[in-house]
């Protein structure tokens, strides 16, 4: 069986060209590859997840009355339903919460900023990425004023904590996300799925932070884990997606016809490798993505083309960040938190609802989790 | 046909634009058969009366009777068709992107219901229009490749043949149709009207009628049986052509009597100072043109349709890229190749264009900012521009030019025809230039203000050398010092003193080359070798 | 008479022009053609070389009719942009309406029940309504019709967003996915062909109709066209409703490309429906928009787009790509014209 | 003859909008202002009403001063594309420009460590080539400005993917910062006094200096401006360079804004600054493209999304808002000029 070709960025074609042509019909046998690890993990992902407590259990009485700003990076579902889950914890315990919409332009977020500081907000949260990097004027303004900023679900589970990370300079505290163990229970889903033979095209977005990071950590699973896969990676810049995304991957698939999985690192880019696959007409491929979003969801419950996704527990997301900015709030120390993933495939998607909805199936460990750490005096 | 019923009756006809009267009130009435003038001084409210027909615009009051039937204003879009009403407006109606073709069935596509439109066919028959005609033109070349001339006899073709196809005339149908010629003739130089006339006098004898505007008298002495005339948007009278003189004419036109047009030049006064000499000027249009001017000498270009009499016009104001040779400015030798608009404006000169819908104007700008574009650094000074002065300056160009309304910040679009050609003028005589280049500068001019324009180019004769491209004989007897002629592209000589009249004038330019040389007192000796004809329009 | 067109390419004065001799015949024909041709020669080269660099995958039955069918939405948005341009106006809100049509085809469809026809019906409807009252107020109130649909974009993407409350619909009929992209014909799936059913159709009333002549004239000179009888107003309103229409088929097709619409559907074609639309007014009809040079257009920028994606290009060199080759082409048959105009051919 | 010239708001020629003689007086004064101030009096009134409804949030000094600050770069950029549009040319690659040169600071100041004066220089070098070069191509080749500027936006996006290797670079030296936001004059940043200068210096050469006159001219008839002896193709070919330079300090705000800059940087203020440009011609000098226009028109629109985020409002409703308020100005300014044409006053 040919070794995985390891292209470490966009420039693979070459070799999986050279692939395509050197091992057409040389497939390793299906249970020869999948190592029980990767079998495992996979079970696992595929799991209701698990609590685990972040910290001690603190006292936020002192959170009533107190002023929390958050301001979403887009009006999507996904952030709408961890702004949701926010307010409402944040208002059960008595905060004041105010959400500042925006049509994702960097002016407005930076107006919003502006208005945080300028009404004396006692926390800001940014939520799903108003790029921190892109308001190191305005961070620096809130500190200054000594609101504390927290940037949630932007950076990867394995960045560097504050101020190390990027764009972190004056932040206060991050809400990480699972960008590369998603990564990875995906590459052991199609590995596990393949039984070990997957020719995988990993389309990126390369000008999203955390998805450099993302891909290296696919490839090198599939590298260690999966002799007999191989991979391509593309890159298409956020602009693009919803142009560019179908005629890139058409391209790809028709520069190798062998790769029959297509993982796009995004939710927002299904849309377009669903008739990429359709146009080509090629039943065999299977589409895998992440964020859990409810569409994608229902792709994976309608038909075959869209396999798999690795899901976020929005409700879990929300309540992790509420439960930073609390701590914050109150004078505890900063925790690094961590927030679940849950691989969604055929077996288990109806748990999502029908049709899927936003942060359903995941169980409440998280928000009971989180309830009982925060206690009243 | 009843001779008692008007074809045309229109009574108490009001349009007002923006609170002031552009017609009030006005009255006309054309019988069948007959060609019938409607006159009047520049902005007296022709064209508009002629919009309303065409349902362009809507009236305030008025109405309208057609073979003596009453037909409620206004007019609906097209609906003129219906009527048996053809029009050739002021400024042609034509899209000069388009092509001849095109241009030619514009009318027809208009009122059509068909599903196909075979444009081969079109072709073929707009060619086989075109032979019966006995015009050239290239029935697929875009209209802004051909000629002003072309343009308005493709106009005049395209409304002949619309009251042909719209409605058959009197013979079959019983009702006769009315052409609409709204200064048809400015376009066409003086000996394309005859053919023109023979054309509407056709048309008149199936029955049919024309109206036909002209600030040419003779030629409105020439062609109509009646007249009307407008003055200031009412109707002030109507003549029968025939037992009326020119001058009545001029009276009812202007309210007063004018002083008759004094037709010599004042050869007397002229220097001998030579300031400008042009020698060996060749273009697509002339070859080998070689002439001089002294100074304060008002000079006139003359020829048919082709004969290029106007490109020395253009070229020595750098708007003809094809002109090669040269010519002495004062000590300056200076290259045809390569000399351009603005290196003759920074000499000096002046041009005023024939074509002034294209090159004269920005009509969606104030007059003031159109008038003043000649003179804008005079009026910076202490850092900015004086809007005031500038005003003030358009303002007082206005009244000394005679265009109405005064007014500096009215679009400039929103002026008549003739007030805009007033202002055009204007625009380039205040510099004052030192050589002013002219191409039918007088066109849709009435002849009050025409006389008035004469007066400011010999007012100004004492620094301004002139040099006048024009069609119109009359004008440049009434004007020239000297003529030069024409023919084939090549300059064969000039009109001197007494010469210079109309009848010689129209004599020369239209002899053959070998003739005309031999009666003209020769200044060049140019080959005799004969240039193609480019395309002659009719 | 200066108005606010998109029509009339070419610039520079006619006094120039007004100096060429004009000869009629065969010559002058020929350097036309050339003018005219040259994107679909230009077009033709970049296949040729593209099928000699990668014949196993370029030169492909799959590879053309997998650009042809991937591309058949913006061709479609395209038609809908050069029928307004052609009466003289801009729509810039074909895109959004594009994108609307399709949230409303899979919400009607999908959350609220509807039979997919009837999803479809009222989808059109929609658009029809978005057309009129663009129309309305270009034409009625005498709005400069880039402002009105630039609001109208703005007000359709919000319309979007709240429909949709930003998310994305799945599940849409597969009929209609059958209809779009699965069914096929010589193996490209039918979407391409009823682009090039639309192409055709909007030629032909574009060429060989008294329509397409008067929508012609009434862009050119509003004033010009009344004159002569035409209903400007009638016609200009009338082209904004076409637009949205054809849009709103753009939209519905994109619905069956992925059984999904969401929120930023349709949005980014807006731009390269644009670039193809200048484009193609310099070709097959030069000056003019047409709907082959559209479609040659679409076709000739994304088969280079197509190409370097099977080389493996990276994005950036698609972007230098697009944008070299959209000036060069114009460059080309400007070039060319300007040398006909000189040489007098 | 038609030129494809974005010039001339009020579209129809000039014949259909029509219809006026002037009455001198000071009746006829009135409805001209009314005309030229609706827009500033719809304005004022908004903040009024908003005032009233959040006194505590929107009627505050500091929120004035956010307003004013945040959307400074957008006055800018639309201030660059007003240049070419007085003379006639659609500019479309400001946006990308603003980007680029944003990047050529970030990059240059950060990854190679030039200082940050001589990475301003450099970023402006680098707009004024591509000003150069957009110039070039439409006045030497007469290639239409749509497409050339179309392309060059193309092109320019790649070369930024390309510079940045799709990565945002933070980090610019925090000089930059403390001259754009943090710096404060009167408690407004000083971002906005820059937006301010370059409005009256914009509007002084248009309204006081035979330039912006012969701008204005060329911009509108070609041949009138080519035969008074102005150098046409020269006045074309600096607005595009002028646009480009102008674009560029939009870009270098909008790092000193962020202290970074990214592969997407500015493309989003195309559309925005466009909706502004034409907003803005209908008001202060109807008609005309100018800068006390551009700038209050930028404002009108914002003020109103500001206050509806103030409020809660969510995103749909700014989307509405936006595109809504776009047309209603429009169509109020427009209905007066009717209204007083019809009058006669
Ligand atoms: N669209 C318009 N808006 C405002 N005023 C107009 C408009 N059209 C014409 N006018 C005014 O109406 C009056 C009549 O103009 P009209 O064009 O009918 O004159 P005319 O008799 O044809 O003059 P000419 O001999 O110069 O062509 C003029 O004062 C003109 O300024
Ligand atoms: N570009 C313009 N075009 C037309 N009118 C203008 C323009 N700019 C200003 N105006 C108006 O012109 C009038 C006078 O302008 P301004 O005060 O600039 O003249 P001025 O320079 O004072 O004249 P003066 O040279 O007599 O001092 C004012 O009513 C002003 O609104
Ligand atoms: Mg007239
Ligand atoms: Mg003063």
């Amino acid at each position: 069986s040919s070794s995985g070709s390891s292209s470490e960025s966009s420039a693979a074609p070459a070799s999986s060209e050279a692939a395509a042509s050197e091992a057409p019909a040389s497939e390793a046998p299906a249970d020869a590859a999948v190592s029980a690890d990767v079998i495992a993990n996979v079970e696992a992902a595929k799991a209701l997840p698990a609590f685990t407590a972040p910290g001690a259990a603190f006292d936020i009485t002192d959170v009533v009355g107190k002023k929390i700003f958050e301001i979403p990076s887009v009006p999507n579902p996904f952030l709408q339903s961890i702004s949701d889950s926010m307010k409402q914890a944040a208002e059960a315990a008595g905060a004041i919460y105010t959400v500042c919409d925006n049509q994702a332009e960097v002016s407005q977020w930076v107006a919003c900023m502006d208005q945080a500081v300028n009404s004396d907000q006692d926390i800001i949260l940014l939520n799903g990425a108003p790029d921190p990097r892109a308001l190191q004027p305005q961070i620096q303004a809130a500190k200054d004023a000594g609101i504390p900023v927290t940037v949630i679900h932007f950076h990867d589970d394995s960045n560097p904590a504050p101020p190390t990370c990027e764009g972190c300079e004056n932040v206060t505290a991050v809400v990480t996300a699972p960008f590369n163990v998603a990564g990875k229970a995906a590459a052991d889903w199609i590995i596990a799925d393949s039984g070990g033979t997957a020719n995988t095209l990993i389309v990126g977005g390369s000008d999203i932070l955390p998805s450099p990071a993302t891909i290296d950590t696919m490839t090198k699973e599939f590298d260690e884990n999966c002799a007999g896969c191989e991979y391509t990676v593309i890159n298409i810049p956020v602009a693009d997606w919803n142009t560019k995304t179908q005629t890139e991957i058409q391209a790809a698939l028709q520069a190798n016809p062998d790769i029959n999985y297509v993982y796009v690192l995004y939710d927002a880019m299904v849309a377009g490798a669903v008739p990429a696959v359709e146009t080509l007409g090629r039943t065999d491929v299977k589409i895998g993505s992440y964020n859990g979003s409810p569409f994608a969801l229902d792709f994976i419950a309608q038909g075959d083309t869209v396999a798999f996704n690795v899901g976020e527990d929005t409700p879990g997301i929300g309540y992790a960040a509420i439960d930073q900015a609390f701590r914050i709030l109150t004078g505890n120390e900063v925790v690094q938190t961590r927030t679940p993933i849950r691989i969604w495939d055929d077996t288990n998607v109806a748990e999502a609802g029908t049709p899927a909805q936003p942060g359903a199936g995941y169980g409440d460990a998280y928000v009971a989790g989180y309830q009982s750490l925060w206690t009243t005096s | 046909m009843n001779n008692e019923t008007p074809l045309l009756k229109i009574t108490d006809l009001t349009k007002v634009f923006g609170g002031q009267k552009a017609l009030d009130r006005v009255s006309l009435t054309v019988m069948p058969g007959e060609v019938h003038g409607l006159l009047g001084e520049n902005g007296s409210g022709k064209s508009t009366l002629i919009k309303i027909l065409s349902g362009f615009y809507e009236p305030e009051a008025g109405s309208l009777e057609v073979n003596g039937t009453n037909v409620p204003l206004p007019l609906l879009p097209g609906q003129y068709r219906s009527l048996g009403f053809e029009f050739v407006h002021q400024d042609l109606g034509l899209l000069p992107s388009l092509t001849v073709t095109e241009n030619l069935f514009m009318g027809r596509v208009a009122g059509s219901r068909a599903k196909f439109l075979s444009w081969r066919s079109a072709r073929r028959e707009a060619a086989r229009v075109f032979d019966a005609y006995d015009v050239k033109l290239d029935p697929a070349a875009p209209v802004d490749e051909i000629r002003p001339v072309q343009r308005a006899v493709l106009a005049i073709i395209r409304a002949v043949e619309g009251l042909k196809a719209s409605r058959p005339s009197v013979g079959s149908s019983g009702e006769p149709n009315l052409l609409v010629l709204d200064e048809p003739t400015v376009f066409l130089p003086r000996q394309e009207v005859g053919v023109l006339f023979d054309l509407v006098r056709g048309i008149v004898a199936d029955g049919n009628s024309v109206l036909f505007v002209s600030h040419d008298l003779d030629e409105v002495r020439q062609i109509t049986k009646s007249v009307s005339v407008l003055r200031d948007g009412r109707s002030v009278g109507t003549l029968e052509t025939a037992t009326s003189t020119k001058r009545d004419l001029v009276k009812l036109i202007v309210g007063r009597d004018l002083a008759e047009a004094d037709s010599d030049a004042p050869v007397a006064a002229l220097s001998e100072d030579i300031i400008l000499t042009v020698s060996d000027l060749n273009s697509s249009l002339v070859r080998e043109v070689s002439f001089e001017l002294r100074q304060g000498e008002i000079l006139g270009l003359a020829g048919l349709v082709g004969s290029g009499y106007e490109d020395p016009v253009y070229s020595l104001f750098g708007a003809d890229a094809s002109a090669t040779g040269s010519f002495q400015l004062g000590d300056r030798a200076v290259s045809f190749s390569g000399h351009r608009e603005r290196d003759a404006v920074r000499m000096g000169m002046a041009l005023v264009p024939a074509d002034r819908k294209i090159f004269g104007s920005i009509p969606d700008l104030p007059m003031a900012d159109n008038i003043n574009v000649t003179v804008l650094d005079r009026f910076f000074s202490g850092g900015r521009l004086k809007h005031g002065k500038l005003r003030d300056n358009a303002r007082s160009l206005l009244k000394e030019f005679d265009v109405r309304p005064p007014l500096p910040s009215m679009d400039y679009g929103f002026f008549s025809g003739g007030n805009q050609q007033k202002a055009m003028m204007a625009k380039w005589l205040q510099l004052p230039p030192t050589i002013l280049l002219l191409h039918e500068p007088t066109q849709g001019v009435d002849i009050g203000a025409r006389e008035q324009i004469y007066q400011v180019i010999r007012a100004n004769a004492g620094t301004m050398s002139t040099i006048v491209a024009s069609s119109d004989y009359e004008e440049l007897a009434t004007l020239c010092d000297r003529v030069g002629i024409f023919v084939k592209g090549q300059l064969l000589g000039f009109l001197t003193g007494d010469e210079v009249t109309h009848a010689r004038i129209a004599e020369m330019c239209m002899g053959q080359v070998a003739e005309v040389r031999e009666a003209v007192s020769s200044l060049s000796d140019s080959p005799t070798d004969d240039l193609p004809r480019n395309g002659a329009a009719t | 008479m200066t108005t606010t067109s998109p029509s009339g390419m070419p610039s520079g004065g006619p006094l120039e022009k007004s100096v060429t001799v004009e000869v009629p015949g065969s010559r002058r024909r020929l350097g036309g053609a050339l003018e005219a041709y040259a994107l679909p020669i230009a077009w033709v080269a970049i296949i040729i070389i593209f099928s000699f660099v990668k014949p196993e995958t370029f030169a492909q039955w799959s590879n053309v009719s997998s650009i042809l069918s991937s591309n058949a939405v913006l061709v479609v948005i395209t038609l809908a942009l050069i029928i307004p341009l052609t009466t003289g106006d801009f729509d810039l809100s074909v895109a959004a309406v594009a994108g609307l049509s399709a949230v409303t085809v899979a919400h009607l469809n999908v959350n609220v029940g509807w039979p997919l026809f009837a999803s479809i019906l009222a989808a059109l409807a929609v658009a029809f309504l978005i057309g009129l009252i663009n129309g309305g107020l270009i034409v009625l109130l005498g709005i400069e019709s880039l402002i009105v649909t630039l609001g109208m974009s703005t007000i359709v993407t919000g319309v979007m967003l709240w429909v949709t409350d930003a998310r994305t619909v799945t599940g849409v009929d597969q009929t209609l996915v059958d209809m779009v992209i699965r069914g096929r014909f010589l193996g490209i799936p039918y979407l391409f062909f009823y682009a090039l059913v639309l192409t055709i159709i909007i030629w032909y009333v574009f060429q060989f109709t008294p329509l397409g002549q008067r929508m012609l004239v009434a862009g050119r000179n509003r004033d010009v066209a009344r004159l002569a009888g035409m209903r400007v107003g009638l016609l200009r309103w009338g082209a904004m409703i076409a637009a949205s229409l054809i849009a709103a088929i753009g939209g519905i097709l994109i619905v069956g490309l992925s059984s999904s619409a969401g929120p930023s559907t349709g949005v980014d074609y807006l731009l390269p429906a644009f670039a193809a639309a200048f484009l193609g007014s310099t070709t097959i009809r030069p000056g003019r928009f047409n709907a082959w040079g559209t479609f040659i257009a679409v076709y000739f920028l994304v088969t280079g787009i197509t190409a370097l994606q099977l080389l493996g290009a990276k994005t950036f060199v698609q972007y230098l790509f697009y944008g070299t080759a959209l000036i060069l082409a114009v460059a080309l048959s400007q070039h060319i014209k300007r040398r006909r105009l000189k040489q007098g051919f």
